[in-house]
């Protein structure tokens, strides 16, 4: 990563420009509302949350300075900071109960985190003081500090109703907006963790090919979500650096464990074992990141490092498929272009299980209803992963009830367990217990994760200090710690 | 005249009509609406449905469509089913960009095409005239992207000269930003422009009247100017009011690469996003556009050649 | 007194073909040279000759001195070939329309659509004038109004007529001491081009010289001083107008009265341009066709001449009135049978045009026999071939395609096409215009023929002297209306109507004996008393196309 | 100079525009028949040969394959608008029913400010990576151009005399369209066929570039170019090899174009003077 010249010392001032992927019109300025990561980097450099994540996606303090459960991992009492708005106002324990109550209104569906906080139980949550809140969960949860740092968890101010004039705790106050275009902030000099060191921060959007050429133009000091290619040819270069978070999203084929032919789970096992994954990762992810295990979130908090890596067998795979019949047969793998690598690694994918004598015809589908399509369609398909906790990847797509449920991975035993850990305030015996989960899904499961890719930034030589961390957590579109040399 | 005018109004207003019905009808037939566009890692498809209601994407195709045409014609163009903000206000932040893209580029090709088309002309088959017209047609058959991705890396990359793309840049300040996209608009407008003016001067120059203005001792300079140019500009100008579709399509790519926040890419993210009311005022304003420009198109012709005929 | 133009041993050549072989004629100030021959004996190369210009890939050789100075470039025998094909460049860009203003033959298609024609008109006068503006004294030379709102119109604004004066008020505004006028009468009527014959006597008061290329002989006879006559490139004549040929007498013919049962007729018959009747063009004409008779249809440019015949083809389609054929209701020819379409045929005005410019000629006429009497391909050829032998088109020259024929010819194909129907009745639409004396009268010959074996003819035409001899009954059209009908020789020798009697009293143009008028041809009033013919004999009227001795040369 | 030397030279431009058009039409015809199967290797490997692409695929190989949809969705999009537009123009032209023509051209005035890239994202996004879709959305966009365009060559053919001798001969009607209307309209047809094949290309090869297109994995050479335009520093063939055959094709077919409408129009330049 950068950041690793320790001899120059930070300096101040300036404007930095970060460019991140535009969503046109879709882009917000209302901190719940939140989807991209150009929305999430903006809103973090003007809101907070309670709790963030660390680089390994386990929760870390933030305008929650310290947090305890009670023994059942209901009721949750959270020691605020003593911070202030940019308006100049302290953040108090009423702040909290409004942004979380705002976030919950069933009136604005579009807030992202009203279904990852659902279990909260807002007549029951109370400001204990000025400082202290206790909040208090429906259905007890070991890891709701992690759900406080999920996406659009930030805290606004008590009554905050106009998205349009933005007042949170962040370090940046905010000064102008277009959507689809820039967002630009000044420094706020009462930051609580120490005033950033640039003076204005740009926040912009615009398509890869536009990243690239911005930040080797000396247009941008900072691109986001850069390609492989891109970092291959720069490197080369002397004009910009790029700061790989290693392994940080997950990339993976996913078979519906209830469709024929993957409801066999022979048939599923020799998918996984006919999946040539230094390949994929070699050609799709032009080498930039690692082979994947059939599990998400490698190197995250409570991820089985453990268990051996998956290889290649396709003798194996053979039999397995011989048994099953379906050698010869014909499956149809449902992709889109929704996401960059998708038709590449299912194309590469084919020929490999072509290799075993069973085709895999690419069907391609439209890229934005893919999402949704994918829940319903098919028999195989194209799913990528950005960073989260291990155990907030399982309640979205792999309980009966998730709503992401793309491998219809529907066990009521696996729920039960899953439920128990969840209540499990011991953090070694959470992780213990998730191992178990994690192994029967490697085994069993309908996901093949082939790869992680890195996750890559480019960078002006003279941006220091910007940390290789996956996207999601905090370090990740942080400018208040760095500073141009 | 005057009634010429306002048959090919009621004929414009009603083609605008049948044309929003046309691209709702278009936009209908897209899989998924606005509501499933917001279906990511992030909504759950319970909240998705509430959206969806709340939006009113529920209600039948028909009613939507009366209600935003209604509302049209008192002059609102609705609002963005994304954004959640005036329509009107989308097309404004969009349209001028794009504008100012379109105009430069006409200022620079419109004499540039004019000039080559008479120096190809008046040399027909001769060896500047195959010079020109192998440059331009080089030109023209390469794809747009390769022109620009080779413009770049020269003089933004490799030289430093211009700005390599909008992001974080402002016309107003900065007016290099529009060397770039209208270098690369240029070569394939010239070509199309310049091959009309010189097929026009090639035919004013073989009509009888021109042969007898040079018979009755009219010198070169002035039979080009006066007698050539107005009647070889016709095709021209007819040829432009077309080009403005293709340079649209150019423009699109253009702002793409360039990240230059337009018309086009509105367009196309309001189609990507289905966000119907978004596209329709787009297509409004753009379908008048096309319409106001063939009509002075027209007039302009029937200004420099009084023959022309109006209507047909 | 020094001639503006004196051309001496004057050849052209393309490759090795000799286009103009030693040619020498002189113009003078205030006199009118001409120079007459067949079509294709060299009368345009020659005159274009005096503006140095020449066609592609011919080389002028010999001497052309205008206004004292030689445009053609004396070379030395076996010298490589200079790149202006024997012309002085920069002497032919001096004199043009300064010395020399040229008027090429379809002088309407001249005019720049673009340009209002006092710009234009002005234009010309500040370039050789030194700035001096003389746009009124050229149009009124030119007997056009000179008011500001006529210069601020466009040309085609104007008739056909008021153009043509155009482009001859842009020739003399250049104030050339030269005007070369190229067929200046074709398709003029006769009123009409006597009108020009004043406009161009007054010129040659003021001093201008003229050089008349044209086969019309009468209107050369009543203008020029000076003659040359050409054949295939040589001078075979010339003097003044005495070595012109007489004038051929052709016979008005008593007409018949005959009141036998029509074959064709039309009954209140109008037309209209545009749909229910609006921009009337013909009004309620009554016309009736008995077999093997001919109709004579003559009238002022634009009465409405070739509407009527394009209504009894049916061809014109918005048209009232009833058009009936052996008393069978005559539709139009979209919605006529076969058999219909056989016995009515029509031969255009516009004979180019009526010929399918990438197919060769004989195919193209033989295809009528094919489809309407279903004959086969080779008879149909044989046939074919064997009507343009009998109308002077050699199956040589018919194997072309038609823009390799000379009009001439291809009106001649015309008739041939039309003819291989064996129609009962055939509608002609001035078709001798391209043709000299000996092509008329194998036309006629031939169609008198067929008439006598009972088809019927409506011949429209604006050669008097050509109709009063070949038709039965003559009948005048003037502004969409018939206004006299009658026998040939009482309608030429009795005018009824007032426009039948100017027509026929300027046909007499360039007669020994008839003066020309000076008047505004505008006026009602006649002014010529020698137009006062003799009550009894029906009065010998010239044909207006009378010309040379030799063939044309394709 | 000697004779056989100045024809050659004379021909040389018709020679030059053949060889530019028929090396990616033949390509694009045969490329897919040529045996060449090569081991796959790394993304943007420049070792024998064309090196390879993106995706670790060898370009030369891509080369051969990839022209069936480039020039095929270009070219069949133009001839299906022909097809269409051009019968369409055809009839109108023809036609002696003034509601035909005004029921035929009236729909297309409708069609003809509708922006094309409405046309082609709406079907780009809703039929995805179909080539049929793009090609008959190209179609469509130029449909009423080229109906135009056809209406008004064939209209000055259809209303001028030569149709009425041919119809005074009763030539049936389909004979009259064909052989002579038709062939009348062919010159105009040549000079717009140049700008419409190469602007069809591009369309297409736009939409593909902008991710609206065919699928990122398909070997079209449009599709190619923009994959692998990032990587063209890494390993250039992938990106000029195909970019050369579109500019190949699209500049011979125009110059192609250019001859032909040259020949079928008489020239009077010799009266220019130089
Ligand atoms: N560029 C040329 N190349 C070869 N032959 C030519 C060329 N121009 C004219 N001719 C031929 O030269 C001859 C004379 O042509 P010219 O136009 O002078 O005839 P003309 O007497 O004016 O005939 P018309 O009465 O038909 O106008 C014709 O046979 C013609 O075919
Ligand atoms: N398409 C048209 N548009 C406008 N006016 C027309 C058209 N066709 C004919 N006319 C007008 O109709 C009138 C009759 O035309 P027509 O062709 O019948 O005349 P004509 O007697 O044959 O004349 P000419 O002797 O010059 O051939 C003319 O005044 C002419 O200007
Ligand atoms: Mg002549
Ligand atoms: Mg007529
Ligand atoms: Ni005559």
């Amino acid at each position: 990563g950068s950041g690793d010249s320790p001899a120059a010392a930070p300096k101040s001032g300036g404007r930095l420009r970060a460019v991140f992927a535009g969503g046109g019109a879709k882009e917000v300025l209302d901190p719940h509302l939140q989807s991209l990561f150009v929305d999430i980097a903006r809103h973090k450099a003007l809101y907070e949350k309670l709790v963030e994540l660390g680089p390994d996606l386990k929760p870390v303090p933030r305008l929650a300075t310290k947090w305890e459960a009670d023994a059942q991992a209901a009721t949750w009492r959270f020691t605020l900071r003593d911070v202030t708005f940019h308006d100049g106002k302290a953040l108090t324990s009423q702040d909290v109960l409004y942004s979380l109550a705002r976030i919950a209104d069933p009136n604005a569906p579009e807030r992202v985190a009203q279904s990852s906080l659902a279990a909260l139980d807002l007549r029951r949550c109370k400001a204990i003081d000025r400082r202290t809140v206790e909040l208090t969960l429906a259905a007890p949860n070991a890891e709701f500090p992690a759900l406080l740092a999920g996406i659009g968890t930030q805290i606004v101010r008590d009554g905050f109703k106009n998205p349009a004039e933005p007042n949170g705790t962040g370090a940046f106050r905010y000064s102008s907006f277009e959507p689809g275009r820039s967002m630009v902030a000044t420094r706020f000099d009462d930051y609580w963790d120490g005033p950033a060191r640039i003076e204005e921060l740009q926040i912009l959007s615009a398509d890869a090919e536009a990243r690239a050429n911005a930040v080797q133009g000396g247009q941008a000091e900072y691109a986001n979500e850069m390609t492989a290619t891109f970092a291959r040819t720069a490197e080369a270069g002397r004009a910009v650096k790029i700061v790989a978070a290693k392994g940080s999203t997950t990339q993976a084929f996913v078979m519906k464990v209830d469709r024929p032919p993957f409801d066999n789970s022979d048939v599923r096992l020799a998918f996984k074992l006919l999946a040539d994954r230094q390949r994929l990762v070699d050609v799709v992810l032009a080498g930039r990141g690692a082979v994947g295990n059939d599990l998400f979130g490698k190197g995250f908090q409570y991820y089985p490092a453990d268990l051996p890596q998956r290889e290649r067998d396709v003798d194996q795979a053979k039999a397995l498929l011989k048994k099953a019949g379906l050698i010869g047969k014909e499956v149809e793998i449902f992709t889109s272009d929704a996401s960059a690598g998708f038709v590449e690694a299912a194309t590469l994918f084919a020929e490999q299980v072509a290799e075993a004598g069973v085709k895999l015809k690419v069907t391609t589908g439209s890229a934005q209803t893919y999402a949704k399509d994918l829940l319903t369609k098919g028999v195989i398909g194209s799913h990528r992963s950005g960073a989260m906790p291990i155990p907030q990847y399982i309640t979205d797509r792999l309980l009966t009830k998730s709503p992401f449920n793309v491998t219809h991975w529907r066990r009521p035993a696996f729920d039960a367990a899953f439920a128990a850990a969840q209540v499990q305030t011991d953090e070694a015996a959470r992780e213990a217990k998730y191992g178990v989960l994690q192994k029967t899904l490697r085994d069993e499961g309908g996901i093949l994760a082939w790869g992680h890719p890195d996750f890559l930034v480019a960078i002006s030589p003279k941006l220091q200090g910007v940390q290789a961390v996956p996207p999601n957590t905090l370090d990740s579109g942080r400018f208040d710690k760095v500073w141009l040399a | 005249m005057r009634s010429y005018a306002a048959q090919r109004a009621v004929l414009a207003l009603a083609q605008l009509a049948v044309l929003s019905i046309l691209v709702f009808v278009l936009t209908a037939l897209l899989p998924g609406d606005a509501a499933d566009m917001r279906f990511t890692e992030t909504l759950t498809p319970d909240q998705v449905a509430r959206l969806r209601s709340q939006l009113g994407l529920d209600e039948p195709a028909i009613e939507r469509f009366t209600h935003w045409f209604g509302n049209v014609l008192t002059g609102d163009l609705g609002t963005s089913l994304i954004s959640g903000g005036p329509v009107a206000d989308i097309v404004k932040a969009s349209v001028g960009a794009t504008l100012v893209l379109t105009l430069a580029t006409l200022t620079v090709v419109v004499p540039l095409a004019v000039l080559l088309g008479l120096v190809m002309g008046t040399r027909e088959n001769g060896r500047l005239d195959r010079v020109i017209t192998s440059i331009t047609l080089a030109l023209s058959a390469i794809p747009d992207f390769v022109i620009a991705v080779v413009l770049i890396t020269l003089f933004s990359l490799k030289l430093g000269w211009l700005p390599a793309t909008w992001v974080g840049g402002r016309l107003l300040t900065n007016p290099a930003l529009l060397v770039l996209p209208v270098a690369v608009l240029l070569g394939r407008t010239v070509c199309l422009l310049s091959r009309q003016v010189r097929a026009g001067t090639i035919n004013a120059l073989n009509a009888e009247y021109v042969v007898q203005a040079r018979r009755l001792g009219v010198p070169r300079r002035q039979l080009l100017l006066r007698h050539v140019l107005p009647n070889a500009a016709v095709p021209g100008v007819q040829e432009l009011a077309r080009t403005g579709d293709t340079l649209l399509g150019g423009v699109l790519v253009v702002e793409a690469i360039f990240a230059i926040p337009g018309f086009a890419t509105a367009l196309v993210d309001g189609v990507e996003t289905r966000d119907v009311p978004v596209v329709q005022g787009l297509t409004l304003v753009l379908a008048a556009a096309a319409l106001l420009i063939n009509l002075a198109a027209d007039l302009i012709c029937n200004r420099l050649v009084p023959r022309t005929e109006l209507l047909r | 007194m020094k001639p503006l133009v004196e051309v001496r041993g004057l050849s052209a050549a393309a490759g090795t073909a000799v286009l103009v072989d030693g040619v020498d004629f002189k113009v003078w100030p205030g006199q009118v040279t001409a120079l007459v021959g067949a079509s294709g004996s060299g009368k345009t190369t020659s005159a274009l000759a005096l503006l140095g210009e020449r066609g592609r890939g011919v080389r002028l050789s010999g001497e052309v001195a205008v206004d004292g100075v030689n445009l053609l470039r004396v070379e030395a025998p076996g010298a490589r070939a200079a790149s202006g094909g024997g012309v002085d460049l920069a002497a032919a860009a001096a004199i043009r329309g300064r010395v020399v203003a040229y008027m090429p033959q379809h002088p309407g298609s001249a005019l720049n659509p673009a340009r209002r024609i006092g710009t234009a008109i002005g234009e010309l006068s500040k370039l050789h004038n030194h700035g001096v503006d003389g746009v009124v004294e050229a149009l009124r030379a030119a007997q056009l109004p000179a008011d500001r709102s006529t210069q601020r119109r466009f040309p085609h604004q104007f008739s056909g007529g008021q153009r043509q004066r155009i482009a001859l008020a842009q020739a003399l505004a250049c104030r050339p001491k030269v005007l070369v006028l190229d067929e200046p009468s074709t398709g003029l009527d006769s009123i009409t081009r006597l009108q020009l014959v004043s406009e161009l006597r007054e010129l040659t008061d003021r001093g201008l010289g003229i050089l008349l290329l044209s086969h019309d002989l009468d209107l050369v006879r009543a203008l020029a001083q000076d003659v040359v006559v050409l054949d295939a490139g040589r001078v075979i004549d010339a003097g003044g107008i005495d070595v012109l040929p007489a004038a051929t007498k052709l016979q008005a013919r008593p007409g018949t009265t005959g009141a036998s049962t029509p074959l064709l007729q039309a009954m209140n018959l109008s037309a209209a341009l545009r749909t229910r009747g609006r921009d009337p063009i013909l009004q309620e004409v009554e016309l009736a066709v008995p077999p093997g008779s001919c109709v004579g249809v003559v009238g002022r440019s634009g009465s409405g001449k070739t509407t009527l015949a394009r209504c009894l083809a049916g061809l014109h389609e918005r048209h009232t009135g009833r058009i009936t054929l052996s008393d069978q209701p005559l539709p139009v020819l979209r919605k006529r049978s076969a058999e219909q379409a056989r016995q009515v045929q029509y031969v255009w005005q516009e004979v180019r045009g009526s010929f399918d410019e990438r197919r060769r000629v004989d195919d193209q006429v033989a295809r009528t026999a094919e489809r309407l009497r279903g004959v086969g391909p080779v008879e149909a050829k044989a046939e074919a071939v064997a009507t343009l032998a009998r109308l002077g088109v050699s199956a040589m020259v018919a194997a072309r395609p038609p823009s390799q024929l000379s009009g001439g010819e291809l009106q001649r194909a015309a008739i041939a096409r039309a003819l291989l129907a064996r129609p009962e009745v055939l509608i002609c639409d001035e078709i001798t215009t391209a043709l000299d004396e000996h092509g008329t009268a194998l036309v006629v010959e031939l169609l008198s023929e067929l008439q006598g074996s009972g088809m019927a003819l409506i011949w429209v035409s604006h050669d008097l002297g050509l109709v009063a001899a070949v038709a039965d009954r003559v009948l005048v059209l003037e502004a969409g209306r018939v206004v006299e009908v009658g026998p040939p020789a009482t309608v030429m020798a009795k005018p009824a109507h007032e426009t039948t009697e100017r027509l026929v009293r300027a046909a007499r143009l360039g007669r020994s004996g008839v003066g020309l008028p000076a008047v505004d041809p505008g006026s009602r009033a006649p002014a010529v008393p020698e137009a006062v013919v003799p009550e009894e004999e029906p009065p010998p009227v010239l044909t207006s196309c009378a010309d040379t001795r030799s063939e044309p040369q394709r | 100079m000697s004779a056989p030397w100045q024809s050659l030279r004379a021909r040389m431009p018709v020679a030059v525009s053949a060889v530019l058009v028929l090396i990616p039409l033949l390509v694009a015809i045969f490329g897919p028949f040529v045996p060449l199967k090569m081991k796959p290797g790394l993304p943007y490997e420049s070792g024998t040969r064309l090196g390879t692409d993106g995706l670790g695929r060898d370009v030369l190989q891509l080369l051969l394959v990839g022209g069936r949809t480039a020039l095929g969705m270009a070219v069949g999009a133009v001839v299906l608008a022909y097809l269409i537009g051009g019968t369409i123009g055809l009839v109108a032209a023809s036609t002696r029913h003034r509601w035909v023509d005004e029921g035929l051209i009236r729909p297309l005035d409708v069609l003809l400010p509708l922006p094309s890239l409405l046309v082609i994202s709406v079907v780009a996004v809703g039929w995805r990576a179909s080539p049929l879709a793009i090609t008959l959305a190209v179609a469509l966009v130029n449909v009423p151009t080229v109906a135009r365009l056809v209406r008004a060559a064939a209209l000055d053919a259809a209303s001028g005399p030569v149709v009425e001798a041919l119809r005074m001969q009763r030539e049936s009607w389909v004979a009259i369209q064909l052989g002579y209307v038709g062939r009348s309209v062919l010159g105009p047809v040549a000079a717009d066929l140049g700008t419409r094949i190469t602007l069809a290309v591009f369309l297409v090869a736009s939409v593909n570039f902008l991710g609206l297109g065919l699928s990122p994995t398909a070997p079209d050479w449009a599709v190619s170019v923009s994959r692998n335009r990032e990587g063209v520093l890494l390993q250039p063939w992938a990106v000029v090899a195909p970019a050369l055959m579109l500019v190949a094709f699209t500049l011979g077919f125009n110059l192609l174009a250019d001859r032909l409408v040259h020949r079928s129009r008489r020239t009077a330049t010799e009266l220019v003077d130089r």
